[in-house]
């Protein structure tokens, strides 16, 4: 009972937010209410009992991804008004399919969730380590090594790619 | 020579009547030829060599030589010191003027030049009119810059080819130029600070005047 | 969509560390300096109108107020250019005594300089040994003319007072405490890495650069031009004494501040010998009840703790005050290099630049 | 009831006011230390030798008159200090500043929670402080805080980096995140890690003083450069909010640097029975014994050093601490398996 009304409570904030993210007309404004989002999401992890993600989406979204962000929209002009970034070409009718797509997709999934029972999950027993830290190191060195190593391989050229565009004359 | 006309200075100068214009003011400096036992320095020969009719006269008073310039070949002269072998000039002490209300070129403009290699010094001095734009030494010694702005910000000799003749010590929409004898010591600088409603009263009555 | 703006940052008039009331209006791509606009004339007190109009002796208490934290060596320099102007002999006990003073008002203005010139680059500790040192000058200066700060010490043709009893000995005991002192400064700062870093190759300036941009003094000599007003041109007792003129030789701002460093020592050497020789004698030469000089011009010289210092005096042999009075400011000519300096460095490079040049914005205003 | 609810309350309290109270003398301290560096006598005024002076600057901090500049971002520039000041303090919650106290029948930890992830929450909570910077000088809508926090964030992520690296090798040495079980481990070890990471524990100083924007990295509130950094435009109780918090910070990485290097509440030598006679110190002195010196050594730096320029301030952190850090974190790794 205590976690239901805690779950719908952050639940309800970080929907609110998110709305906030996009309906706020200040982009600073917008970062920090992304950043708040953020912040409850962690605590919904915490409510699942994942501390070291929950942990971890802090660290890495809330102080450090988003402080990029706000770098960014700190150093554009934004004292001119919108009507500059109005792009003429843009395609609106283009963006709304788009959404159409990824809500029809989304709610796939939600009903493919609901009416096919969760594969039996990797029971914490059957691992040697104890302790949610350990155990997400666990699963990431065994049965997701792969994608974990593509991934930061991934990271890596994304990283190497960045300072080759931002320092031109190396 | 404005020597010559001996009148007593009347008392002290009283300080506070600074803009009581003095009964006949000065009307150049005395600019003494070199005795008959000074020979001038051998760069100040090669000047007159080189740029011959450039050099109106020669100084010398109390140690210190000076070259009379014509006006319109200071550039000119400039370059000549500060590239030959002789006089190698390479620093502008500096650029000053003074002004000599009664004469018709009122002001002489003054450059202090000194040799670090040869450890000599010289006066440079040019005299100019009100409304007459000298050339711009600044290429030359770009020590010049900054002395020739106060030169034009004290004085209002314009000089040719500066690359930014601004005023330098007043504020840039200052009336008048400060170190000119006819300016006054005190005057609606002060009251304009003191009492600011006085002075607009002031000067809304003159322009009335001016308009009648 | 991707142009970049440039920040233009307003660096004063008030602002810690531009010394006074000096701006500088920087246009920053990023932290980078692309250029500046040195703007000056806060402090513009007309001295040299005023001056025009005083007496030949009320000039020198004007003089004070140009470099107020070296104020004795101004009023050595126009004394010695009336002097120069009159052809006045001064006694040698006097001219002694005016080395003194300016050597040590040449300390006090170092004092102050490697204080703020630190303390710009963050080490805040050797600003209060500094200002620690100079009030012993100060104290010494006390003891000489009764004032701290605007000395109105020198009159025309010589002292207004002889020096007092026992002032001789403060002065050896002073240079002999300034001695240990100087370690420490050069302890905090010499050899400190992060002090060569924030000095070495900041505001490179080869000498024939900065002899035509008209710098002077140390700011001169750091790029390795020996040129000293006190041994080139000798005035006061300088000819009399032994010193050395220290050079730089990369024209950074670590040279400028070894070279400062150095004359502290110099002087040191100077005010040794000076008052361990001070001759007998009067301490004022022959000098007219009123002094009128004849009509005439002249410019005169001198090393102050900044720079050439000089005079341009012009007398119409009329009136009892100069018909021209200018003041060649060390500090304004200094300045005027800032511009040259600071381009392509940081704005943290720039309150170093600002404080390797030591300036006083009460000379360069006037 | 008592156990779950008003112990940990109590405790919390307790720890919030001695905080606060150590920050407002930690001031006092530092004016002090540096004042008998320079030769000079600090505060004197204030009751005596100045012990008074904290109080007096906290009374005038709230009583001055709270300006927001005309065109600032009046909301952000609120929330700023605020930002700044709560991560600070919860940061509190997960050290140790001692094993377990006897009171009234009760045994007590002296530590407000333990949770596994106890280093890491440290870590993820100090980032989030750098948006107090950030936000402060970005709604003063004024330059130069602007260029400070442009600074202050490059310097605060850049130096998280090798500070979290070295805390990484720290974690590897103990096996655990938990700050209870790291001085656990360091006690079964029988040494402090400072002795067998002395490369971690010099770059975590280094570090330490860079993200607390301490001298001589102190660019973002750089005075002479910037009249203040971030904090130009802030007067009154805002700015003290941010003071509040750089000292809380410096506690901060004062306390996480003894629990990690230095043993936390171990007196010295912890397996040598012959130094037992010194159990009769309760540990928690130990441990702000230790955190002193560490707070000492700050205010020490700041007397002696100047400051780094931007620049030089990357590349110290980019090119030297972080190789140095990664270096160290891999060996680590390497002695750790091979010893099995």
């Amino acid at each position: 009972m205590g976690d239901a009304i805690a779950f719908y409570t952050l639940a309800a904030f970080i929907l609110g937010f998110a709305i906030l993210v996009i309906s706020t007309r200040d982009t600073v404004h917008s970062i920090l209410f992304l950043v708040l989002d953020f912040l409850f999401v962690a605590a919904l992890y915490v409510l699942l009992g994942a501390e070291f993600v929950a942990v971890i989406q802090v660290l890495v979204y809330a102080g450090g991804i988003v402080v990029l962000y706000l770098f960014v929209v700190m150093l554009v002009n934004l004292k001119r008004p919108p009507e500059v970034y109005q792009d003429p070409n843009r395609r609106t009718r283009m963006g709304y399919a788009l959404a159409g797509a990824v809500l029809v997709e989304l709610a796939a999934i939600a009903t493919w969730g609901y009416v096919t029972p969760p594969p039996p999950a990797a029971a914490p027993s059957a691992m040697p380590v104890t302790g949610n830290t350990e155990q997400v190191g666990w699963l990431l060195y065994t049965s997701y090594l792969i994608p974990f190593e593509v991934a930061s391989m991934l990271l890596l050229v994304a990283m190497i790619g960045a300072i080759v565009l931002a320092k031109r004359e190396l | 020579m404005a020597a010559a006309t001996p009148k007593p200075p009347g008392g002290p100068a009283a300080p506070a009547a600074g803009h009581v214009p003095k009964a006949a003011p000065p009307s150049g400096p005395p600019d003494p030829p070199p005795p008959g036992d000074k020979t001038a320095p051998a760069f100040i020969a090669g000047l007159q060599q080189t740029l011959p009719g450039a050099v109106t006269g020669v100084s010398y008073w109390v140690g210190d030589w000076t070259i009379i310039v014509v006006a319109e070949r200071i550039v000119e002269v400039a370059e000549h010191l500060r590239r030959a072998a002789g006089a190698a000039f390479d620093m502008c002490s500096d650029v000053t003027a003074t002004d000599w209300p009664p004469r018709a070129e009122r002001f002489d403009v003054i450059y202090c030049l000194y040799s670090t290699r040869h450890r000599h010094r010289v006066r440079v001095k040019v005299k100019v009119a009100d409304h007459q734009a000298i050339g711009s030494v600044t290429h030359v010694w770009p020590a010049a810059n900054w002395l020739e702005r106060e030169v034009f910000d004290m004085f209002g000799v314009t000089f040719e080819g500066h690359p930014d003749l601004r005023r330098i010590l007043m504020p840039e929409d200052w009336q008048g130029f400060p170190q000119r004898k006819d300016y006054p010591l005190e005057g609606p600088g002060e009251l304009l600070m003191e009492n600011p409603i006085d002075w607009l009263k002031l000067r809304q009555a003159i322009d009335e005047a001016d308009i009648e | 969509m991707f142009d970049t703006d440039e920040l233009v940052l307003n660096m004063g008039p008030q602002h810690p560390s531009t010394h006074g009331v000096l701006r500088v209006v920087l246009r920053l791509d990023g932290e980078k300096v692309v250029d500046a606009d040195v703007v000056i004339g806060y402090l513009h007190r007309g001295i040299e109108k005023l001056s025009e109009n005083r007496s030949w002796t009320q000039i020198i208490l004007l003089t004070d107020r140009m470099d107020y934290v070296a104020a004795a060596t101004s009023n050595v320099g126009y004394c010695e250019t009336v002097e120069k102007l009159m052809q006045l002999e001064v006694p040698r006990r006097a001219r002694y005594v005016r080395t003194i003073l300016c050597e040590l008002q040449r300390i006090a203005s170092h004092c102050l300089w490697v204080g703020t010139h630190a303390m710009d680059i963050g080490a805040m500790t050797v600003f209060l040994y500094a200002f620690r040192e100079r009030e012993l000058i100060l104290d010494l200066f006390e003891d000489f003319c009764g004032a701290r700060l605007t000395y109105n010490s020198m009159r025309i043709g010589g002292l207004p007072l002889d020096i007092p009893p026992g002032w001789d000995k403060k002065v050896l005991e002073f240079c002999r405490i300034m001695d240990s002192k100087l370690d420490e400064y050069e302890a905090l700062l010499t050899h400190n890495r992060i002090w060569l870093e924030r000095t070495r190759g900041i505001g490179v300036i080869d000498g024939e650069d900065a002899a035509g941009l008209g710098l002077c003094g140390p700011a001169l000599r750091g790029s390795g031009i020996a040129r000293d007003v006190r041994k080139d041109e000798p005035y006061a007792a300088y000819d009399e004494l032994e010193f050395d003129i220290p050079l730089g030789a990369a024209g950074d701002t670590y040279d400028r501040y070894l070279v400062r460093m150095e004359e502290f020592r110099q002087s040191l050497r100077i005010i040794r010998q000076a008052t361990e020789g001070i001759p007998e004698g009067p301490i004022v030469g022959k000098v007219p009840r009123l002094i009128k000089p004849a009509a005439g011009e002249t410019y005169h010289a001198i090393e102050s703790p900044k720079g050439e210092l000089g005079f341009f005096i012009v007398s119409d042999g009329k009136s009892t005050n100069p018909y021209r009075f200018r003041v060649r400011p060390p500090s304004f000519c200094n300045l005027q290099g800032l511009r040259r300096l600071v381009r392509g460095h940081l704005v943290a490079d720039v309150v170093a630049l600002i404080g390797s040049l030591d300036i006083v914005l009460g000379e360069v205003d006037r | 009831m008592v156990d779950n609810f008003v112990i940990p309350l109590l405790q919390i309290v307790i720890v919030l006011n001695a905080t606060l109270v150590g920050v407002t003398y930690m001031v006092l301290l530092e004016r002090k230390v540096i004042a008998w560096a320079q030769s000079r006598l600090g505060p004197m005024r204030v009751g005596p030798y100045g012990i008074l002076q904290p109080i007096a600057d906290v009374i005038k901090l709230m009583i001055k008159e709270d300006i927001t500049p005309a065109r600032a971002d009046r909301w952000v520039f609120t929330a700023a200090p605020i930002i700044a000041v709560v991560p600070a303090f919860i940061v509190y919650a997960v050290i140790p500043f001692g094993e377990t106290a006897h009171l009234f029948g009760r045994t007590i930890t002296l530590y407000i929670t333990d949770i596994n992830v106890g280093l890491l929450y440290i870590v993820s909570v100090a980032s989030v402080g750098v948006y107090g910077i950030i936000l402060a000088g970005y709604s003063s809508n004024s330059k130069y805080p602007l260029l400070a926090s442009l600074r202050a964030s490059a310097q605060l992520i850049s130096y998280e980096v090798a500070v979290t690296l070295t805390l990484v090798s720290v974690i590897l040495m103990a096996g655990s995140l938990s700050m209870v079980s790291i001085v656990h481990a360091q006690r079964d070890a029988g040494f402090w890690f400072a002795f067998v990471q002395p490369i971690a524990f010099g770059i975590f100083l280094v570090g330490g003083l860079a993200e607390t924007n301490r001298a001589p990295f102190d660019l973002p509130e750089a005075e002479q450069e910037l009249t203040g950094g971030f904090h130009t435009e802030y007067s009154g109780m805002r700015f003290a909010l941010f003071f509040l918090a750089e000292y809380a910070n410096m506690i901060v990485v004062s306390s996480v640097a003894t629990t990690l290097f230095l043993g936390g509440w171990l007196r010295p030598f912890p397996n040598v029975a012959a130094l037992a006679f010194l159990d009769v110190i309760p540990d928690w002195t130990w441990f702000l014994a230790k955190s002193f010196v560490f707070l000492y050594v700050f205010i020490w730096v700041r007397a002696t050093l100047p400051r780094y320029r931007y620049d030089q301030l990357m590349r110290l952190g980019w090119k030297f601490l972080i190789p140095l850090a990664i270096v160290n974190l891999v060996v680590t790794g390497f002695v750790k398996v091979l010893a099995g």
